[in-house]
């Protein structure tokens, strides 16, 4: 292999895609996917703490047994407004829309997404869909939960149902574009020589949740547009009064949206395998085995969603089947989670920022996926269903496990996109206060939920006080472990430390441009002939 | 029921032990990976944390290793598979001569029926060492019944019967959750499972056993009945109703007129309630069909405590408003 | 934009592909008689399919069957002749493929709840 | 820089090399070739971009696939359940009209084909008048569809707004399916399932609707995009070089085609 000498400075380049215009018609047309990935940066953000204000206002009612802080028809309009935003409007499009967008074209190689107008139009359908979906919170909310089931959603439910369910159906078509986006970039963009056996995992996660994305998401827009139907139409589609069948929306629905949990932590997953690499200054550990487990998770996480059905009267053959398949999900991600800790063995080891992140979310995954098996077993699952417990388990997924890939990969390309370092110290706080935050919050709810509490209450017996008010009081603390980055990352834009191409010494083609990258990325086309991660022929760096 | 901290429920029933054993596995196993995975990240993180002269090691991939994290997982879960799958066909094949206990849901309560015919709301009254099979549906929307300390748990889903089994096993009252969300007042759709020891059982099927007062067995029952978890918010507060001038729109022709809260009125009320239907604030009755009839779940003894008790309470300004 | 090549001079530089041939990012031209070809192959099987459902095949399971069976067939005449999948590459079959894979998933599975779950629809009749 | 380093064997050249037309140019790299006007600056050149076009619709068309699915699940699982009333609604279907349409579908599926052709030897007055063709069989099958809901509007047939069981005594098909269908009339002369009947028969209207309806409105984008595509082709955009956008609109109509392919045995032809 030839030697390879990673410049200290890359060549200054005066021009960069922030600052070749400044006006707003710039950034609101723009066909450039950094700025894209910078504009769903900003509103992925917005919804953020949209549904974060949500949820520290169910906290802060669940804190006491009776009802007192709100009304009940509020508390239910919270959640479901928690959940909707969160899930449609943060999780799905955080890292693909965000740092997908941004960095898969640089780091194939291209100089943007395949389709830029259709990247563009994605943003414009998730804003609104997000918007729609915004309005009719403010004129009422809906209270059916985020997972609208029938007939309470097509036929009971009062509120903007319908309003609400149309934005997620627009916004669901951005997401497919995304993916489809995504696909089409990882085909047909890639640089001369990068194989697929040289991209980066990143790219090999963000692929497999496009899959996903392209193949699950109509069916929920299809269902979702029959649930109007039915309550614009009054016919009987999910409505057992007129010959309809609840269960099928149920089918319907998980189709989607149990893919769409991997959805939102495949792409995470892609982000800790960067930063594990990087930071341990090694190839991954089991290169092939971690990319091909991304495509498995993604494919096989569609054969399972009846294990969210196991007591809903589903035949006792079809829940076998689906518990069975369940637990073939539990192999490829025990897998990536043994590659990433045996990437640390023999390593030269950092904890910077982002690594403190990625190492959080390896434990805190560890603890969510392992706590799926429970869910995943039929004798467990029928005591666990709709309690705390399940409550607890998919956020140790999404909060534990997106959210701290999301900030980690945040930290990691934050000079990147914006071409200043944050303070390191800051970092380092705020990621120690989400992971404790975050474990005082959701742990209880274990337990909470296994002594039976069930989802969605608003008030509850006392003897669940005790767990309740360790959770809020985590909550407490991991609000204000999130509104800490949002402070020094703001902060660094102006006085931040320049960051240069590469302050981390990573690989990766997105390191080898300058920072912010040039409104084409590259200055010239780069052609890769090494694999990903070639970290062992770097030359020993100082602390 | 037992009000103290508690990392389990109650075991209850004779499937609880073969769900906590299970889950106990499960616990054991998370715990040991989680721990492992936990330490070795720890240990290599200072063990080879960065120091300028080392070089890290070249990455290798090594076969042995992936194929057995690969194969290891994969006959774990195959354990935790067949293990939960027997516990799950125990629960669900009803053993022979199992008694029947019918179980309606609608918003937002639990109307029970007894193989004798005795009913009730919200409460379910079994007795113990016997198999009990609950056929259970719902009027309305999807409901689930949730009873913790049997580890039971099955939805009524509207139009079709749901049926899950359980042996309780200790006498005692236990929680009864709707485990599925169901609309506003969903927290409130919660009630108690009483085991009695099959003689008492067998008693109570036969009568009540009335409270010493009418006014004291009259808020034992409007509690029962779980009448306040509506007449709060979706329907009308009865704090100071009694002796006021009500508006109220006639079931079958909506004319609307004023009448007098007495006696006869609650307890036409409370026997054929969409007879007459209550205007709500806003002007508009309050839809028909919400309240079920009480009519033969009563006795008039009961329907007399239960006025008394109307009767005594005033109004305090604690009572929460419908929401516009 | 280029308004001067409008000369059929590429029939003659694709003409020679050999039919048939996965031809990869090579461009391909089908030939007319193909595609009147595919044509009156989709009308027989039209009128076959009328006349199949007018008369009685195994009633309600034949009926089926014999329904999906000709219309898969065009399908996939359609697929391979007018869309070209016959002449693309690999990467297009398993796109194709996978939609309908996908699609399989979707039946096979709820199906699996559904035909395994004894029946009673207390609100049917 | 890596860039500079001249290009090495690549030792995963093989298998899983499979759809890169541009990874074994290495050593070209940089931008040396010409970039013709249609070919947008993030393409390296015409392949590229028509590679890119061609599997992008292919991901469209995947996702509608699965958007069409799951109206086609509900509609299958329902046929199970209730095959008496189906079997009423399948008769009451216009099988002329849907026998038309089907041909008029595979028809303007051929001038499509045609209008590619065309568009690839560098046809232009060829483009033009394919495309027209495809155009009116479009608005001829629209038309179809509309008189066959009109006739249904008609027969009252309409869920919820303008329902009726049919009758026999006016329904020429309900009179036939009755003589011939046992299960049929044993589920007709039972009050309680008649009921049942006229429930469930609306249930089968509802996804007829639907499902005609979402592929109606297929039809009609498709439309759209060939009179925006005629008015190309007549300004003389496309040339034998460069007719990708004909290419992949014409991917997109075949699958409103197969859609129809599938939608029509379902609906109209399970009659037994």
């Amino acid at each position: 292999m030839t030697a390879i000498n990673y410049p200290e400075s890359a060549p200054v380049v005066e021009e960069n895609y922030l600052n070749v215009s400044y006006d707003v018609k710039s950034w609101l047309l723009t066909l450039d996917h950094k700025r894209i990935g910078v504009l769903y940066m900003i509103t992925v953000t917005l919804f953020f703490f949209l549904g974060g204000f949500a949820a520290i206002m169910l906290r802060l009612e669940l804190a006491t047994p009776k009802a007192d802080l709100m009304q009940t028809e509020m508390y239910n309009r919270m959640f479901t407004m928690h959940g909707v935003l969160m899930v449609f409007f943060f999780l799905i499009p955080a890292i693909p829309s965000v740092l997908g967008n941004f960095l898969i074209p640089i780091m194939v190689g291209a100089k943007d997404m395949a389709f830029p107008r259709i990247n563009l139009l994605s943003w414009y359908l998730y804003m609104t869909g997000g918007t729609i979906v915004l309005v009719s919170i403010i004129f009422g909310g809906l209270d059916t939960g985020w997972t609208f089931y029938t007939p309470y959603s097509s036929q009971f439910a009062i509120g903007n149902v319908i309003l609400a369910l149309v934005g997620i159906f627009i916004n669901g078509f951005g997401s497919i574009f995304t993916g489809l986006n995504i696909i089409v970039t990882v085909h047909k963009m890639r640089a001369p020589g990068l194989t697929w056996g040289r991209l980066p995992l990143f790219v090999w996660a963000n692929y497999a949740t496009s899959l996903i994305m392209v193949l699950g998401t109509p069916v929920v827009a299809i269902t979702l547009g029959l649930v109007v139907v039915e309550r614009l139409w009054g016919v009987g589609i999910f409505d057992y009064r007129l010959g309809g069948d609840p269960i099928l929306f149920q089918h319907l629905f998980w189709f989607y949206s149990h893919p769409a949990v991997y959805i939102m932590v495949l792409p995470a997953m892609g982000v800790i395998s960067e930063l594990i690499a990087c930071f341990s200054r090694r190839r991954i550990f089991g290169y092939e085995f971690v990319a091909i487990s991304s495509l498995a998770i993604a494919f096989v996480g569609f054969l399972v969603w009846g294990h969210h059905m196991f007591v809903s009267g589903q035949s006792i053959y079809g829940a076998m089947i689906f518990s069975f398949l369940s637990f073939f999900v539990a192999i490829p991600s025990a897998v990536k989670v043994f590659n990433w800790t045996a990437t640390l063995y023999k390593g030269s080891i950092v904890w910077s920022t982002p690594m403190m992140y990625a190492l959080g979310f390896i434990g805190l995954f560890t603890v969510g996926g392992l706590t799926g098996l429970f869910c995943a077993s039929l004798g467990t699952n029928i005591h666990i269903h709709d309690t705390y417990f399940i409550i607890a388990h998919f956020h140790y997924i999404m909060v534990g496990g997106t959210i701290m890939g999301y900030l980690g990969g945040i930290h990691f390309w934050w000079p990147k996109i914006t071409g200043r370092l944050y303070n390191e110290t800051a970092g380092k706080v705020s990621a120690v206060i989400v992971f404790l935050g975050f474990n005082l919050t959701f742990f209880p709810q274990f337990i909470l939920g296994y002594v039976g509490m069930p989802r969605r209450y608003h008030f509850y017996p006392e003897e669940f006080q005790l767990l309740n008010v360790m959770s809020s009081a985590g909550a407490t603390i991991l609000g204000f472990g999130y509104l800490m980055p949002l402070v020094y990352l703001i902060w660094s834009l102006r006085h931040g430390k320049i960051a240069g191409p590469n302050p981390w010494q990573a690989t990766g083609l997105e390191w080898e441009t300058s920072s912010p990258p040039p409104p084409e990325n590259f200055l010239e086309k780069p052609v890769v002939n090494h694999e990903a991660y070639n970290y062992h022929e770097q030359e020993p760096t100082p602390n | 029921m037992d009000k103290g901290f508690r990392f389990i429920p109650e075991q209850a029933s004779e499937a609880a032990s073969q769900v906590d054993a299970l889950t106990l596995f499960l616990t054991l196993l998370t715990a040991f990976f989680t721990i492992l995975i936990a330490a070795l990240i720890i240990y290599f993180s200072w063990k080879y944390r960065r120091k300028s002269e080392v070089r890290p090691a070249e990455t290798k991939t090594n076969y042995t290793l992936e194929i057995a994290w690969t194969v290891i997982p994969l006959i774990i879960s195959m354990v935790i598979f067949v293990w939960g799958a027997k516990v799950f066909v125990h629960m669900k094949r009803v053993p022979e001569g199992a008694m029947e206990i019918y179980v309606v849901g609608r918003q937002w309560m639990w109307k029970v029926q007894h193989p004798e015919g005795r009913r009730e709301i919200n409460e379910i009254h079994v007795p113990r060492g016997r198999p009990v099979v609950l056929t259970i549906t719902s009027e309305d929307v999807i409901h689930s019944v949730g009873i913790p300390a049997f580890r039971f748990k099955m939805d009524a889903v509207p139009g079709k019967y749901t049926q899950q089994w359980f042996t309780a096993t200790k006498t005692g009252e236990y929680h009864l959750f709707c485990d599925q969300y169901c609309g506003t007042q969903h927290a409130g759709m919660v009630g108690k499972v009483i085991v009695m020891e099959p003689g008492e059982y067998e008693a109570w099927l036969n009568g009540v056993k009335a409270d010493d007062t009418p006014l004291g067995s009259g808020k034992a029952l409007f509690d029962a009945y779980g009448c306040a978890v509506c007449h709060s918010a979706q329907a009308p507060s009865m704090s100071g109703l009694y002796g006021r001038k009500e508006r109220v729109a006639d079931g079958g022709t909506g004319k609307i007129e004023d009448v007098q809260v007495n006696d006869e009125y609650l307890r036409r009320s409370i026997l054929d309630p969409n007879d007459q239907l209550a205007v709500a604030p806003d002007g508009k009755p309050y839809a028909r069909g919400i309240m079920p009839s009480f009519r033969g779940r009563l006795t008039e003894e009961q329907l007399i405590s239960i006025i008394a008790y109307i009767k005594s309470l005033k109004n305090t300004p604690a009572q929460r408003e419908v929401v516009p | 934009m280029s308004e001067t090549t409008n000369k059929p001079h590429a029939d003659t530089r694709h003409a020679a592909t050999p039919e048939g041939t996965r031809a990869g990012h090579e461009h391909h031209i089908v030939p007319v008689r193909t595609y009147l070809l595919v044509f009156s192959v989709l009308m027989v099987l039209l009128i076959a399919t009328i006349v199949a459902a007018k008369v009685d095949i195994g009633g309600a399971v034949g009926g089926l069957i014999v329904a999906f069976t000709i219309a898969t067939i065009k399908a996939v005449f359609v697929i391979l002749y007018f869309m070209h999948v016959k002449y693309s590459s690999r990467l297009t079959w398993v796109f194709a493929g996978a939609a309908f894979f996908w699609l399989g998933i979707l039946f096979v599975m709820t199906l699996a709840d559904y035909l395994s779950r004894p029946h009673v629809a207390p609100w049917a009749y | 820089m890596t860039q500079s380093t001249a290009s090495i064997p690549d030792p995963h050249a093989g298998p899983l090399h499979d759809d890169h037309a541009h990874a074994g140019d290495a050593a070209q790299g940089g931008h040396g070739h010409s970039h013709p006007a249609h070919v947008a600056h993030h393409f390296d050149d015409a392949e590229q971009q028509k590679d890119a076009a061609t599997l992008g619709m292919w991901c469209f068309l995947a996702t509608e696939v699965l958007f069409f699915g799951g109206l086609f699940l509900g509609y299958a699982i329902y046929r199970q359940r209730y095959p008496e009333a189906f079997l009423i609604g399948s008769h009451h279907l216009k099988l002329t009209h849907g026998t038309v349409n089907t041909f008029i579908l595979l028809f303007s599926s051929l001038t499509v084909a045609l209008s590619v052709h065309a568009a690839a030897t560098g046809n232009r007055k060829g483009i033009v008048r394919y495309l027209i063709g495809t155009l009116i069989l479009g608005f001829a099958f629209l038309g179809v569809k509309a008189s066959e809901y009109y006739g249904e509007y008609q027969e009252k047939l309409i869920p919820k707004l303008l329902f009726e069981l049919p009758d026999p005594a006016h329904s020429e098909h309900m009179k036939e399916l009755l003589e011939h269908n046992p299960r049929v009339k044993a589920a007709y002369d039972d009050p309680v399932r008649r009921k049942g009947l006229e429930q469930q028969l609306q249930l089968f209207f509802v996804f007829y609707f639907c499902m005609t309806g979402l592929h109606a409105s297929h039809m009609i984008i498709g439309i759209g995009v060939m009179s925006w595509l005629t008015w190309r082709a007549h300004k003389g955009h496309f040339s034998a070089e460069y007719h990708t956008p004909i290419e992949i609109s014409g991917l997109y109509w075949h699958f409103v085609d197969i859609v129809w392919i599938f939608l029509f045995p379902m609906t109209y032809l399970l009659r037994h």
